[in-house]
C-alpha cells in the first residue's frame, strides 16, 4: 500500500544525515580543539541582529592574536525567530550536536528563561547580552547548585530602573526641575522588575508617578495611551519598551504629545532607529550602556568604530555586550585552563573584565542578583542618550556627556 | 472632550480599518476566494513605499505611489500564482477548493513576509507622512496624519462605490458578484473580471497598507495581526457583503478605542472578538451577510 | 482492519518504527531532538486529517486543542507541582472539553462558517493567553519547572513510541466500522443521516478524539520543551503548519499527515543554513505541492491503488 | 396487482406541507402507500415532488402535516430516527467511499448508530455479500467504486438503501442516466422489492417513464396534488394533459426548404459528453438555419440542458460544433455568447439584487450607447411588463416576470441564435401564453434564429418550424411539427 512511504522518508533522512556531515566536514579545522561558542540570536530583529556579528568580531580579534592558549574561538550561530521553541532546540543542537563549550544567547528575557533550565540540564555555562528580567539572576540565586551555569551579561530590570533614576535625577529634577512622571511600558517579563523598580525609586528622586501605563507588546495604535498620558500632564513619560520602538516613538511626533520620553527604549539604541522612524526619534531620550561617541572605556570607541567598518552600522547594546562575553569566556577558558562546566562557572564568577560598557563583575552566591552584572560607579552606570538630529548624542554621566538636552519644539518643558 | 477625543480618534482607525476590509470583501464577493495574504500584501504595500523614500529618496507622494503599484502587481500575481491555478485543477475536488485556497494563500502570504523580513528585517518601518503637523479640533489636539487618513480612505471607499455602482465596468463586477454564470452568458470574461477585482483589490490593499505605515507604523510581524483583523471584521459584517464590512469596521474600531481608552490599551481587542464570537453563534452569516 | 494486520502498509510501517527506534544509537542528539518534535508535530496533523478527512470538517484552529491542552498542562505544573504525567493527562482531559465546547456549537454552522469559528477561537485564546499573562506567561512563553527527560534518547523514545500508538489508535479508528460511518457522514451527510447515522453525533465524537489527541500532544511537546508559548502551540502560523503538513502527506489517509509534519520539520531544519530563508523555502514548497500534487505523499499512491 | 397489497398502508401522509421562506414547495400533500405496492409521485420539474419525498425521510423538517408509519407520526424527526425505524432511500447522486470496496460500502449501511463499534461483525460481511448478490454486484463486490460502471454504482445505492431491510423504500429518479436494457434490468429489481412486501415510492417526472411499474401514481403541479390514481387513468386525466401536452396543439412550421442558406448557421455533429461515467450525450447531431425556430423536445434527464451548455462551450466534448464554418473548438463561453450564440438557460441566471433596468442594461453592454438604447425601447414593446417593473429588484419579481427579464436580456445582446432551455418551468398557464405571443412576434418580425428546449409540448410545437426528440441522451427523432403528435407525441406525459 505505501511502498512509497520507506524511500521517501529514508530519502530525507538519509539527506539529512549527510547534509550534517558535509556540516562537519565544512567547519574549519584547528590544530588544538577550538573553544565553541554558540550564539542564538534574533538575526531579524534590530537589537538581536548585532549579536552574532559582535561575537564573531570578537573571535575573530582572539584569533588573530593566537587564540587561547593556542586554541581558536569558533562561533557558532543560531536564527532562533524570536522564538523560545526554537531557541530551546538551537540550544540542544548547539550542545548536543555542534559540541559548544558555552552559549551567549538573545535579548529577550522570555528566552533566555526558557533556556536556563537547558543550561542547568546540559550543565553548559550560558550568557545572556541583552536579557534585562531579575527572574534570571532570581533563579541562580534561589537554587544555586542548579542553575549555576546562566551568567546574566546585562544590567538587570531592577539595575536599569537605577540607572534610568540616577540620570533623571541629574537631568530632570536638578536640571529641569520636573515634579511628575507616568511610566509607560509594555507588558513583558522584563518589565515587571522594571516597573517595580521605577515606582520605587522614581518617588525618591523627587518624580511623582502620577500614572503607570502597562500595554501588550503587540500594541500599534499607541494614541489613546498618550492620550490618556497628556490626560494625566506630568512632566516627563519614563519608558520600558523593547519590543515595540518605532511605532510609539513616530507616533508620539506625529501627535506632537508635549512631554518627553525618558527611559529605556531598546530599540533606540540602535543606529538605524533615525532612518526607521523618519526622524521622528529626535528628542528621544534612553539608558544606554555604550553610544558611538562615548569613550566609556578606552575599547568603547574602536569596537563600535570597527563594527561599523565591519557591518556598515554601529552596533546595537546587545552587540557590546556580545562583544564583550566572547572575551570573558574566552579569559574564563585560560584562566580555569579547561573548557570544563564547572571549572569554566568558577573562572566566569571571578570574572573582572574591562570591556566597552564598562568593569565587568558578577554578583555572588550570597548576593540578591547572583551571576548578576555588578552596578555602580566604577563599575557599569550606564548612560542616557538622546537623539538630537539624527544622532545619538550622550548627556549623561556628566563625565562622558557630548552634549545637552535638545527637545523637538513641540516639546513643552515647562519648569525651565 | 474624552468623548471627541475616542470620536476622533476612532473615526480615523475605523476608517482604515473599512478600507483594509472592503478590497478583502469585494475578492470574496466576486470570487470566492478569502485571501488570507491580505496582510502580506498590506505590509508589502508599507515597505515598498518606506523603501522608495528611504533607500532610493523618493518624495513622499512618489513613494506612496511605489507602494500602491507594488501591492496591485503582487495582487495580480497572487491571482494568477495562487489562486487561478486552484480554481482551474482538475485534481482538487470542488468542495475542496476553498481549503486549497485558504491555505495556499497563506503560504503565499507567509512567503511574502519572510522576503520582507529577510531584505529589510522585521523592524517597524514607518512611512514618511505625506502631511505633517497638528491641527486643533475643539481642544482635541489631532495630528493632520490622522485627518489625511481618515479623508484619503472615505474617498477611496465613495470612489469604489461609485466605480461598482456607477460605471459600465461596475455593474459588470457586481453582477459578478451575485451570479457568476450569468456574466459568462452575457458575454463577459470572468477572467478578466477576476484580474480587474484583484487589480482593485490590490490598490486598495496598497493605499491602506501605505496609510498605515503613514499613520502608526507596520513590520513584518503585523503580517498576521492585520489578515486576522481584516478577516475578523469582514466575518462580522457577512462574508461579501461590503456594506456590512464597512459597518463592522466601525463597529470594530470603536469598540477598539473605546476599551483602550475607557478600560485599558492591553484590552484592547478583546470586546471586538467576543463581539465576534457572539455574532458567529446568534447569526452565523454576520451582520449583513447572506446564507 | 484485521486484513490490515496482513496488509503492505503493516509491514512496511512497523519495519519503519522498528528502524526509528533503534536511531538513538547512531544519530545525534540534535537529529532526536528534531524527530522528537516532528512526531508531536505528526500527531498534531494526524488528529486534525481525523477531522477533516473523515469528518469532513476543516478545522482551522487546530492550535486551540493544542495550546489549551499544552497551556493546562503547563499552568498546573506551574501553579501546583503536580507531576508531569498527571498534568498531561489533566491537559488532555482540557482539551477534550474545550474541543466539546467549541464543536457543540460550532457544528451547527455549515460550510465556511465552522473553520471561521474554529479560527476565532484561536484568535481568543492567543488574547487570552496575552490578557492573563500572570498566570500563562504572557506574550513569549510560560517556563516549565519539569521536564519528560533530558536525555535525547529518551525524549526520542517517548516520542516516538506517542506517535506510534497514536497513528495506530487514529489509523485503526479511521478504517473501522466507526471510522467508516465517520468517512460517509462527511462525505455526504444528507445520505448518511438517510442510512440511520446521527451525523452530528459522530462528528462530536470526531472532534473530541482530535481534540484528545491534540491536546495530549501539546501537553507532551511543552513537557518536553520545558516552555509554553503562543509562538509554539497556539499562534495560527503553527495551525497552518499542521494543515499543511496534513495536505502535505496526503488527505485522509492519517499515517500521511504524519509523514508531512515530519518532513516539513526535518526540511526546516535541513534548510537551517539558508538561514533566515528556511521558512520561506518551506513555504514555497508546500505551496507548490498543493498547487501541483493535491493529493500529497500518501493520497496519490491510495488513489492510483483504489483505481487498479 | 393490488391484491398483494395489504389493507392498512404502512405509510400514511396526511397534509404535508413544506415552505421554504415565503415559498411554498408543497402544498398540503396526501396520500397513502401500501406494503407491497409501488406509488409513483410524478410531476415536472419544480412541482415539489422531491421536497416531498424529503419531507418524508425527514432530511427537511416539513412545515406542517402527518407521516405516520405504521400508526405512528414521524413527521419532524431527524433523518437518522426515521430511517432507524424502516426507511430506506435510494438518492439518484451518491458519493460513494472510493477506498473501500463495494462490499464495504455496502457493510456501512448495515452499521448500527453507534460509537464503539470497532470491529466489523462477521454476520454483516455475511449479510453484505448477500446483499451485492441480491443487486447484481456480485462479481465486483470486491472492486472499488472508481472502477465500476455507472449501473453499478446505482446498483451500490439500491443495495444500500435495502440493506436494512426497511419496510419503505423512497427511490429518486430510478432510471436516470440508464440505458434502456439497464432500465428493465432495474425495473426487475424494484418490483422485485414489492414483491417482497416493501411500500416502495417512485419519485420521477413524467408517467410514462414509469407507468410500467407503479401500480399507482400521484401527479403534481406547483406543490399540489392533481390527482391519484392508476397509471393509465393518470395519463388519461385532462389537467395533467395540460399540464404536460397543454391544449390542443397548433403547429405553423415553415418547410426546411423555406431557409435559404445552403449550409445550417449552427450545426452539431456527433457530439458525446459525459459526466464522470454518465453518458450525458451519445453521437448528438442537430443544425439549425438562418432565422429558423427549432425545438428540441426531451423530458427531464434527457439532455437537453447538457446539449445547450455544449453549444455555449461550458462542457468539454468530442464531435464538432461549427457556427457558419467555424469550428467552437476552444473558444471561451464568453466569446461564444459575445460573438451572438446566447443561451437562456433554465436557472435563468439573473442579477437578483440589482433592477430590471442594470440586468437589462449588462445584457446590452456590448452595444453602442444609441444602438442599446433602441434595442431596449423594441424590447419593452414586447415585454411591456418590464418597463413598469425597471427599477425593482430582480429578485422581487414574479417567476414570470423573472422568465420574461431573462429573455430580454439575452436579447439585449442582439443575439444572432438565441438558446432557450426550459422557459417555462414552472410557470402558470397565464404566463405561458404571454410567452407564446412574444415568441410568436419574435418568429414574426425579427431575423432572430431560435434553439428552444422544452418538454412541454405544447409550448414548443406551435413556435417550431422543426422538432428534434432527445431521449436517453440520444436524438430519436426528428420532424415536422405537425407529425410530432402522431409519431412521438405519447411519451410525453
Amino acid at each position: 500500500m505505501a511502498h512509497n512511504t520507506s524511500p521517501r522518508a529514508a530519502w530525507s533522512l538519509s539527506v539529512l544525515l549527510g547534509a550534517t556531515a558535509l556540516g562537519l566536514a565544512m567547519s574549519p579545522a584547528f590544530a588544538a580543539d577550538p573553544i565553541k561558542i554558540g550564539v542564538i540570536a534574533e538575526a531579524q530583529a534590530i537589537a538581536g541582529a548585532s549579536i552574532p556579528q559582535a561575537a564573531q568580531m570578537a573571535a575573530e580579534e582572539i584569533n588573530a592574536k593566537g587564540g587561547i592558549d593556542g586554541r581558536k574561538v569558533e562561533i557558532v550561530t543560531y536564527d532562533n525567530h524570536s522564538s523560545s521553541a526554537d531557541s530551546v532546540r538551537a540550544f540542544q543542537r548547539a550542545v548536543n550536536e555542534d559540541k559548544v563549550n558555552a552559549v551567549i544567547a538573545s535579548y529577550i528575557s522570555e528566552v533566555v528563561l526558557a533556556l536556563e533550565p537547558w543550561a542547568s540540564r546540559l550543565k553548559t555555562p550560558m550568557i545572556t547580552p541583552g536579557a534585562a528580567s531579575n527572574e534570571i539572576t532570581r533563579a541562580v540565586h534561589d537554587n544555586y547548585d542548579k542553575n549555576k551555569y546562566t551568567f546574566h551579561g546585562y544590567l538587570t530590570s531592577a539595575a536599569l530602573a537605577l540607572s534610568v533614576c540616577d540620570a533623571a535625577k541629574e537631568l530632570l529634577v536638578d536640571g529641569k526641575k520636573m515634579k511628575s512622571a507616568v511610566i509607560m511600558s509594555e507588558d513583558a517579563a522584563w518589565t515587571k522588575p522594571l516597573d517595580i523598580g521605577y515606582e520605587e525609586c522614581l518617588p525618591k528622586i523627587g518624580l511623582k508617578v502620577l500614572d503607570h501605563i502597562r500595554f501588550s507588546p503587540d500594541t500599534t495604535d499607541f494614541t489613546p495611551i498618550f492620550n490618556k498620558i497628556e490626560a494625566a500632564k506630568p512632566d516627563v513619560i519614563i519608558t520600558g519598551i523593547s519590543h515595540v520602538g518605532v511605532q510609539p516613538t513616530v507616533q508620539w511626533k506625529n501627535q506632537q504629545v508635549p512631554i518627553p520620553m525618558l527611559g529605556i527604549s531598546s530599540q533606540a539604541t540602535n543606529s538605524t532607529f533615525g532612518k526607521d522612524t523618519n526622524d521622528a526619534s529626535n528628542g528621544v531620550l534612553y539608558q544606554g550602556v555604550s553610544g558611538p561617541d562615548v569613550p566609556v572605556t578606552p575599547k568603547s570607541l574602536p569596537f563600535a568604530e570597527g563594527f561599523k567598518k565591519k557591518f556598515g552600522n554601529y552596533p546595537s547594546y546587545a552587540g557590546y555586550t556580545a562583544y564583550d562575553e566572547v572575551y570573558m569566556i574566552a579569559d574564563a577558558v585560560k584562566r580555569a585552563g579547561s573548557t570544563d562546566a564547572d571549572k569554566m562557572v568558577d573562572a566566569l564568577e571571578k570574572t573582572d573584565w574591562e570591556g566597552t560598557i564598562g568593569r565587568v563583575q558578577f554578583y555572588g552566591k550570597e548576593d540578591k542578583f547572583t551571576h548578576g552584572l555588578k552596578y555602580g560607579k566604577g563599575l557599569i552606570t550606564g548612560l542616557m542618550l538622546q537623539w538630537q538630529d539624527g544622532k545619538q548624542v550622550s548627556v549623561w554621566p556628566k563625565e562622558v556627556a557630548k552634549g545637552t538636552l535638545k527637545f523637538p519644539s513641540f516639546i513643552k518643558v515647562t519648569s525651565n | 472632550m474624552l468623548g471627541l477625543q475616542i470620536l476622533i480618534d476612532g473615526f480615523a482607525i475605523s476608517a482604515l480599518y473599512a478600507l483594509g476590509a472592503t478590497g478583502f470583501t469585494l475578492i470574496f464577493g466576486v470570487s470566492g476566494v478569502l485571501n488570507l495574504s491580505h496582510g502580506a500584501i498590506m505590509v508589502l504595500a508599507a515597505v515598498a513605499a518606506w523603501a522608495a523614500a528611504s533607500v532610493f529618496h523618493l518624495d513622499s507622494y512618489s513613494g506612496a505611489l511605489v507602494g500602491i503599484v507594488i501591492a496591485a502587481l503582487c495582487s495580480i500575481a497572487t491571482y494568477f500564482a495562487v489562486v487561478q491555478p486552484i480554481q482551474r485543477s482538475n485534481k482538487i475536488p470542488n468542495e475542496e477548493k476553498e481549503i486549497f485556497v485558504l491555505t495556499a494563500t497563506l503560504l503565499w502570504g507567509i512567503m511574502i513576509q519572510e522576503l520582507i523580513a529577510y531584505f529589510f528585517t522585521n523592524n517597524a518601518k514607518t512611512v514618511l507622512p505625506i502631511v505633517e503637523g497638528v491641527v486643533n479640533i475643539v481642544g482635541v489636539r489631532t495630528p493632520k496624519n490622522e485627518i489625511f487618513t481618515a479623508v484619503v480612505c472615505c474617498l477611496v471607499i465613495g470612489l469604489l462605490w461609485f466605480l461598482v455602482n456607477r460605471t459600465r465596468t461596475g455593474k459588470v463586477v457586481l453582477a459578478a458578484s451575485m451570479n457568476p454564470r450569468g456574466v459568462t452568458i452575457l458575454g463577459f470574461e470572468l477572467t478578466n473580471i477576476y484580474i480587474i477585482v484583484w487589480a482593485i483589490y490590490g490598490v486598495l490593499a496598497g493605499i491602506a497598507g501605505v496609510l498605515l505605515g503613514m499613520f502608526l507604523g507596520v513590520s513584518s510581524y503585523s503580517v498576521g495581526p492585520l489578515t486576522a483583523s481584516a478577516f475578523s471584521i469582514v466575518v462580522l459584517g457577512g462574508l461579501g457583503s461590503v456594506s456590512g464590512s464597512l459597518i463592522a469596521a466601525f463597529v470594530v474600531g470603536y469598540l477598539e478605542t473605546f476599551t483602550a481608552y475607557m478600560i485599558s490599551p492591553a484590552y484592547r481587542t478583546i470586546p471586538a472578538l467576543l463581539l465576534l464570537v457572539i455574532v458567529m453563534y446568534i447569526r452565523p452569516q454576520g451582520l449583513l451577510g447572506r446564507r | 482492519m484485521i486484513g490490515f494486520f496482513k496488509s503492505r502498509l503493516f509491514w512496511i510501517s512497523l519495519t519503519i518504527v522498528i528502524v526509528a527506534s533503534t536511531l538513538p544509537w547512531y544519530v545525534s542528539g540534535y537529529i532526536l531532538g528534531l524527530l522528537t518534535v516532528a512526531y508531536y508535530f505528526g500527531v498534531f496533523a494526524m488528529a486534525w486529517d481525523l477531522l477533516f478527512g473523515f469528518a469532513g470538517e476543516v478545522n482551522f484552529g487546530p492550535t486551540f486543542l493544542i495550546g489549551v491542552g499544552a497551556y493546562t498542562a503547563g499552568i498546573i505544573n506551574n501553579q501546583f507541582g503536580i507531576s508531569v504525567s498527571m498534568c498531561i493527562v489533566i491537559g488532555a482531559l482540557a482539551s477534550v472539553v474545550a474541543g466539546f465546547v467549541l464543536a457543540l456549537p460550532a457544528l451547527r454552522v455549515r460550510g465556511p462558517y465552522f473553520g471561521l469559528t474554529t479560527l476565532v477561537a484561536v484568535l481568543i485564546l492567543q488574547n487570552f493567553i496575552v490578557v492573563f499573562a500572570d498566570l500563562t506567561g504572557g506574550e513569549i512563553g510560560l517556563t516549565i519547572p519539569d521536564v519528560l527527560s533530558i536525555d535525547a534518547g529518551v525524549n526520542y523514545w517517548i516520542a516516538l513510541g506517542f506517535m506510534t500508538i497514536s497513528a495506530a489508535i487514529l489509523y485503526g479508528l479511521s478504517q473501522s466500522p466507526v471510522g467508516l460511518v465517520l468517512q460517509a457522514s462527511g462525505q455526504d451527510p444528507v445520505q448518511a443521516g438517510a442510512l440511520g447515522f446521527n451525523i452530528v453525533k459522530h462528528k462530536l465524537a470526531a472532534f473530541i478524539v482530535s481534540a484528545f489527541f491534540s491536546g495530549l500532544s501539546g501537553a507532551l511537546l511543552v513537557f518536553y520543551f520545558g516552555t509554553a508559548s503562543v509562538g509554539t502551540v497556539v499562534d495560527i502560523a503553527v495551525g497552518v503548519q499542521v494543515i499543511v503538513a496534513a495536505v502535505l502527506g496526503g488527505r485522509r489517509t492519517v499515517l500521511g499527515a504524519a509523514l508531512g509534519a515530519i518532513f516539513l520539520i526535518v526540511a526546516g531544519e535541513f534548510l537551517r543554513p539558508t538561514g533566515e530563508l528556511a521558512t520561506f523555502i518551506v513555504s514555497a514548497v508546500a505551496l507548490v505541492v498543493i498547487l501541483f500534487f493535491p493529493g500529497g505523499f500518501l493520497g496519490s499512491v491510495l488513489s492510483r491503488e483504489a483505481r487498479q | 396487482m393490488n391484491s398483494t397489497a395489504t389493507t392498512t398502508p404502512v405509510l400514511e401522509v396526511r397534509g404535508l406541507t413544506k415552505r421554504f421562506g415565503g415559498l411554498t414547495a408543497v402544498k398540503n400533500l396526501s396520500f397513502d402507500v401500501h406494503g407491497g405496492e409501488i406509488f409513483g409521485l410524478i410531476g415536472p420539474n419544480g412541482s415539489g415532488k422531491s421536497t416531498a419525498m424529503k419531507a418524508i425521510m425527514g432530511i427537511e423538517r416539513p412545515t406542517a402535516g402527518t407521516v405516520r408509519f405504521e400508526g405512528h407520526d414521524v413527521a419532524g424527526q431527524p433523518a437518522h430516527k426515521i430511517a432507524r425505524q424502516g426507511f430506506g432511500m435510494v438518492f439518484q447522486h451518491s458519493r460513494p467511499l472510493n477506498r473501500q470496496t463495494v462490499l464495504e460500502n455496502i457493510m456501512v449501511a448495515l452499521l448500527p448508530d453507534s460509537l464503539f463499534m470497532l470491529f466489523p461483525d462477521k454476520a454483516l460481511t455475511e449479510r453484505a455479500k448477500w446483499i451485492a448478490d441480491r443487486v447484481g454486484l456480485g462479481s465486483v463486490m470486491h472492486r472499488r467504486p472508481p472502477t465500476l460502471p455507472f449501473a453499478d454504482l446505482r446498483r451500490l445505492e439500491l443495495a444500500k438503501a435495502i440493506a436494512r431491510d426497511p419496510k419503505v423504500v423512497l427511490v429518486d429518479e430510478p432510471f436516470a442516466g440508464l440505458t434502456l436494457a439497464e432500465v428493465a434490468t432495474f425495473s426487475e429489481l424494484i418490483r422485485s422489492f414489492r414483491d417482497e412486501g416493501r411500500a416502495v415510492m417512485l419519485v420521477d417526472h413524467n408517467v410514462k417513464s414509469v407507468a410500467a411499474l407503479v401500480d399507482r401514481v400521484l401527479a403534481m403541479y406547483l406543490g399540489e396534488e392533481i390527482v391519484t390514481g392508476r397509471a393509465d387513468e393518470v395519463m388519461r386525466n385532462e389537467t395533467v394533459r395540460r399540464v404536460y401536452l397543454g391544449g390542443a396543439i397548433e403547429t405553423s412550421a415553415r418547410p426546411e426548404s423555406n431557409f435559404a442558406d445552403k449550409v445550417p448557421l449552427l450545426q452539431v455533429e456527433n457530439i458525446s459528453v459525459h459526466y464522470g461515467k454518465a453518458q450525458a450525450l451519445e453521437n448528438v447531431s442537430i443544425h439549425v438555419h438562418q432565422g429558423e425556430f427549432v425545438s428540441v423536445v426531451g423530458l427531464n434527464g434527457a439532455g437537453k440542458t447538457t446539449l445547450f451548455n455544449t453549444i455555449s462551450g461550458f462542457l468539454p466534448y468530442s464531435g464538432e460544433i461549427i457556427r457558419g464554418g467555424e469550428k467552437l473548438r476552444g473558444i471561451s463561453p464568453a466569446h461564444i455568447a459575445k460573438s451572438g450564440i446566447v443561451q437562456c438557460p433554465e436557472t435563468r441566471e439573473l442579477f437578483g439584487e440589482m433592477t430590471v433596468r442594470e440586468n437589462l442594461d449588462l445584457g446590452g453592454q456590448h452595444l453602442e450607447p444609441a444602438e442599446q438604447a433602441k434595442q431596449l425601447e423594441w424590447l419593452f414593446e414586447l415585454f411591456p411588463i418590464l418597463k413598469q417593473r425597471q427599477g425593482q429588484m430582480a429578485q422581487t419579481l414574479s417567476g414570470g416576470e423573472q422568465q420574461m427579464l431573462a429573455i430580454g436580456r439575452s436579447l439585449m445582446m442582439k443575439p444572432k441564435i438565441l438558446i432557450l432551455d426550459e422557459p417555462t418551468l414552472g410557470l402558470a398557464p397565464v404566463i405561458l401564453e404571454q410567452l407564446s405571443k412574444a415568441l410568436e412576434k419574435l418568429r414574426q418580425t425579427t431575423p432572430i434564429t431560435v434553439l428552444l428546449g422544452e418538454q412541454n409540448v405544447t409550448f414548443a410545437l406551435p413556435h417550431a418550424d422543426r422538432v428534434y426528440v432527445l431521449e436517453h441522451a440520444r436524438i430519436v427523432w426528428e420532424g415536422d411539427p405537425g407529425r410530432f403528435a402522431a409519431e412521438a407525441g405519447e411519451g410525453y406525459l
